[in-house]
């Protein structure tokens, strides 16, 4: 199954739900923001969201700014 | 003795120069000790940081949203940032107000995002902040309950309009990010002081202490740096100075200043001693 | 944390910034916490300048010497001076050396005047000092063993002149007395504190602690205020403004501030986020 | 007996000693500081400074000053 | 000699400096040999007008429309103003673009109106424009086949909206109108000279020669005046002194000004003489 | 029309603004017309010097005394400079009194150096002047019947005891020699404007006609620049609009400039139309 | 006839026609703009512009200006 | 003979005056002004002015100058 993270298309394996997409690609996966198709996702929806073939998702997390 | 309560002034020359018991800065309904916001960008390392938050005394720090990086770790900022602090998520990034509104409302989705300091640029050269775009998520923004805290240019219509869009605060900038030049617009920053009933905050090439306290003793409400700091040889040392630096300025103002003068005037006694009788 | 200990540059290219532990100013072997110097002409009423003294924690404060006046009662402003802050007579009235040499003697019989601050002044409109007459007045001073604080126009050879001739520190006015007006003689400033191995003290219009923030930023190593904070609307708030101005533009300097850059830059991170696969 | 005190010709009576005159003349005496004839004289001195016709007296105090 | 020839550098990096043969100024596709445009308000009376057009040399002089005073005579200005020179009726009174249209469409009608210089003011006090009514107007007018010269806050975003709406220059204040503090708005404007392919023409707060001078060696194509000449003690010589001013500074830019140094440099040769063998 | 007739007011008050019919600059009794006085020093070639000198229409240029080269060809620089212009040889090299005084004498030798501009440095990094040995030098030179115009750092003082020493102007620094960056010392030259009966001619750091035109402006009787004209991409071109700078400058003097304001004040009239009744 | 020139109601008489009222109010009627009734009304029609009650009119000349 | 000319020393023959120095050592001798012995030496004084072994010569010359 193919998706696209953070704009490159990653052949993924192994993965049905959100929650495992942030397992599997956030080295540190506290305070991250998901969105899937546009569609911003709450982390306590992560389990019940299924992935399929073509998502887009972003992976978005706060870091230094002024 | 409470160096405040001897205030008597006001800058609309009828309430209080001091609005609060304690000076506070009031945003939103919430108040705050600490005058001096600190950005948490470009830090040689995230225990200077840590350090920096500490030694300022700041109470609002910014932070901004990114793509995480799927091949390396990167800390979490706001790991570093205590739990008391108002995060400040700023939408640097965002070309328009659309993006900007997007920006927000995934800062919000994490839980900590609902101050949003609004900062539209479409200009990759002198980054400065686009005021109709930043008019328009403003707009948005209030009216989806976020705190917004736009950053903008100096321009009175603008921050009118920031007013009528339901903003919390208006930050108009200093100078160029990042230039460390100060005032640039201190006659139009005046302008917005004397005639916006928010606070203003100001932003943006505030490159040192002095520069920050000259805001303060302007009327600014309260300053944010963070390149000044975050780029110096001793970042904590600095963080410390710039915010004692905008409580003095704070004061200052509360002093009600004497104004320059054209000409000297003497501070000691100058008639009457040894040779009035020469 | 002792956020000092992380300084490593210096001034001079050789030695560390803080030449003495607790970074304290040094004159005459004597050391000082406080780098804020405070007037005490032109206050209202005595009790301001008592409390002003208090809230600044100024350990050096400037007096005058006059003719007593015979005919009504006057305060005696040794009274509200806490006995341990170093008094520091100004030679005020004197239009030459020789005047500047009488009345520092004077003072020395009252066993409050070794510290001497020279001021001879023999111009009525602009209240300039007199260069050479200072010298001089140094030389014979200095001699007889007083610690001899030269208030000066800002001439590097007369800065050089009074080293020789056994100056404690150089006091460089700033602009013309009780201006108000800040460093208008900043540049010709900075060449002493680069030249001169004493310590500088910015003397003379500066009017606001941000004026004085800057003087320390530049790496003077002490500021002395009168005529703004006595003639502000609340003394006492502004001399605690001016000390807390000045400990923020030491810790500044300390700090390794960067310097101005001509264009933009960000202090968020720009790339890479929403919008790069669009 | 006239002396000059301060630039002011006073004629005075009952005195004989500089400490008369700081007494007679000084309202607020703390930390005054003066000169007989262009001399300074310190305070111990003032009960033995014979006052005579034509003295030239500096009656001289602290006053703030910047 | 014609000095021009020598100038070989350019703005934008790829043509001349000088962009015609005679360096005029091109505007809408005419061409003027002054760079300096006059305003024709606040003179104290008409021979003064009209005396200061002639010593300035002024090819554009800006006017404005009033309702005719029906009880009293009043001077019809035009006849103050030589047939040859451009005239440019602003839009002075207009509070939002509606307003701006309506008067620049009677100024067409009366066969003198077609350079329109809009100013859209909705500020008693600070008499700033209104850059987003400004824009509007602009966009109308130019459609209806005026010249248009709009009056603006120097902002970045607000002349790109401009040049997009047809304007034939970009006219930033120096200042707050008749306020004589030159160009308080400086680094806005160098940022609109270098990224606006529009003349750009600084307008209001202009109050010396010098910050005229100052305006042109920065890049400014122009520069225009009205109360510093209209209220001086001799405003037939002042306005002469504005001009040659102009041309002066237009001359620095041409010739390629050094920048400004941190150091010394000497200007003789300090080396080889005198005292190398002693 | 003689614009200069019109000028009525004057810096002391007393006398006209303009102090002879053609308000020339008058030195030691010798009129000029120019007020621009032009260095010869650092041009890339003599043809540029040349050409800058006859489009300045300078009517005193300085030059400098130096050991010959023995082994390589030099022009002569007097080849250059017409015989009509007034030769004005400086002393730089000069360390002190003594020095300056030999450079001047053998000046007189050639023929050409009665007029003599003292320059005494005894500081290789900030090339700033010794104000005591040029007023030393200033006596024994005026004494000796040169026309003495010290170079002098901007400090009242000095300028009186010049006046005393038979200098027949004073040649006030703007800022450090070849810096470019204006008149730094501004308020302290306006001092010796308002305070010295001798022309005020600024010297050094002048770097652009409109620092040259603001100098004039404040009442200096004549600019002297050197190394902005020198090292320009163009400099006959920039001469040229030095000279114009200054002219402007002096008209602007003699008009009676307005002051700043810190307000807004309207150039058109803002009632009475369209709205009135609205 | 009743008309408002101005913003000020006016009592005519004797009037017709626009180029009237040019004449009889304009104390210096060359360069003169006119609007009758929100309307610019160009010079070359004034003599055939009638004027009825109620009509509204601005006149409107050019003065120095910044 | 040997001089020493600007600071250097030279070794000259064939020269007895200093006008012949000015001619040997001046590639451009117009306008030169020279000292002898800390002495300034006018132009019309170098033909009889004898130079002899140990002089100190100067030749100076005006250059640019600001």
């Amino acid at each position: 199954m193919k998706v696209t993270i953070n704009g490159t298309i990653k052949e993924i394996t192994n993965i049905s739900h959100l929650s495992d997409i942030v397992t599997q690609f956030c080295k540190q996966p506290k305070n991250i923001i998901t969105e899937i198709n546009g569609q911003i996702m709450p982390s306590n929806q992560w389990s019940n969201t299924s992935i399929k073939d073509g998502d887009m998702i972003e992976l978005v997390a706060f870091v230094g700014g002024g | 003795m409470n160096l405040l309560h001897l205030s008597v002034a006001d800058k609309k020359g009828s309430m209080s120069l001091v609005t609060n018991k304690n000076d506070a800065l009031i945003i939103a309904g919430q108040e705050f000790k600490s005058r001096f916001l600190l950005g948490t960008g470009k830090f040689k390392n995230k225990k200077d940081l840590a350090d920096s938050i500490a030694s300022s005394a700041s109470e609002i720090v910014t932070v901004a949203l990114r793509r995480i990086d799927l091949e390396h770790h990167e800390d979490n900022v706001l790991e570093y940032i205590p739990k008391n602090i108002t995060l400040l998520t700023n939408t640097s990034g965002a070309r328009n107000a659309q993006e900007a509104v997007r920006i927000a409302r995934l800062a919000k989705a994490s839980g900590y995002g609902n101050w949003i300091k609004i900062e539209v640029i479409n200009d990759s050269k002198y980054l400065l902040p686009d005021n109709l775009e930043t008019i328009k998520a403003t707009e948005i923004l209030a009216s989806e309950g976020f705190v917004v805290l736009p950053y903008m240019y100096p321009d009175l219509y603008t921050a009118r309009a920031l007013v009528k869009a339901g903003a919390a605060t208006v930050m108009p900038l200093g100078s160029l990010i990042g230039s460390n030049q100060g005032m640039k617009t201190k006659e139009f920053i005046k302008i917005l002081i004397d005639e916006i009933d928010l606070p203003i905050i100001v932003d943006a090439g505030i490159g040192t202490p002095s520069q920050a306290a000259e805001a303060m003793e302007l009327g600014a409400s309260a300053v944010l740096a963070n390149t000044a700091v975050a780029t110096a040889g001793n970042p904590v040392l600095l963080a410390k100075a710039f915010a004692q630096a905008v409580e003095a300025g704070r004061m200052a103002y509360l002093s009600q200043l004497p104004g320059q003068r054209p000409l000297a005037s003497a501070s000691s006694p100058l008639t009457g001693f040894l040779y009035s009788n020469e």
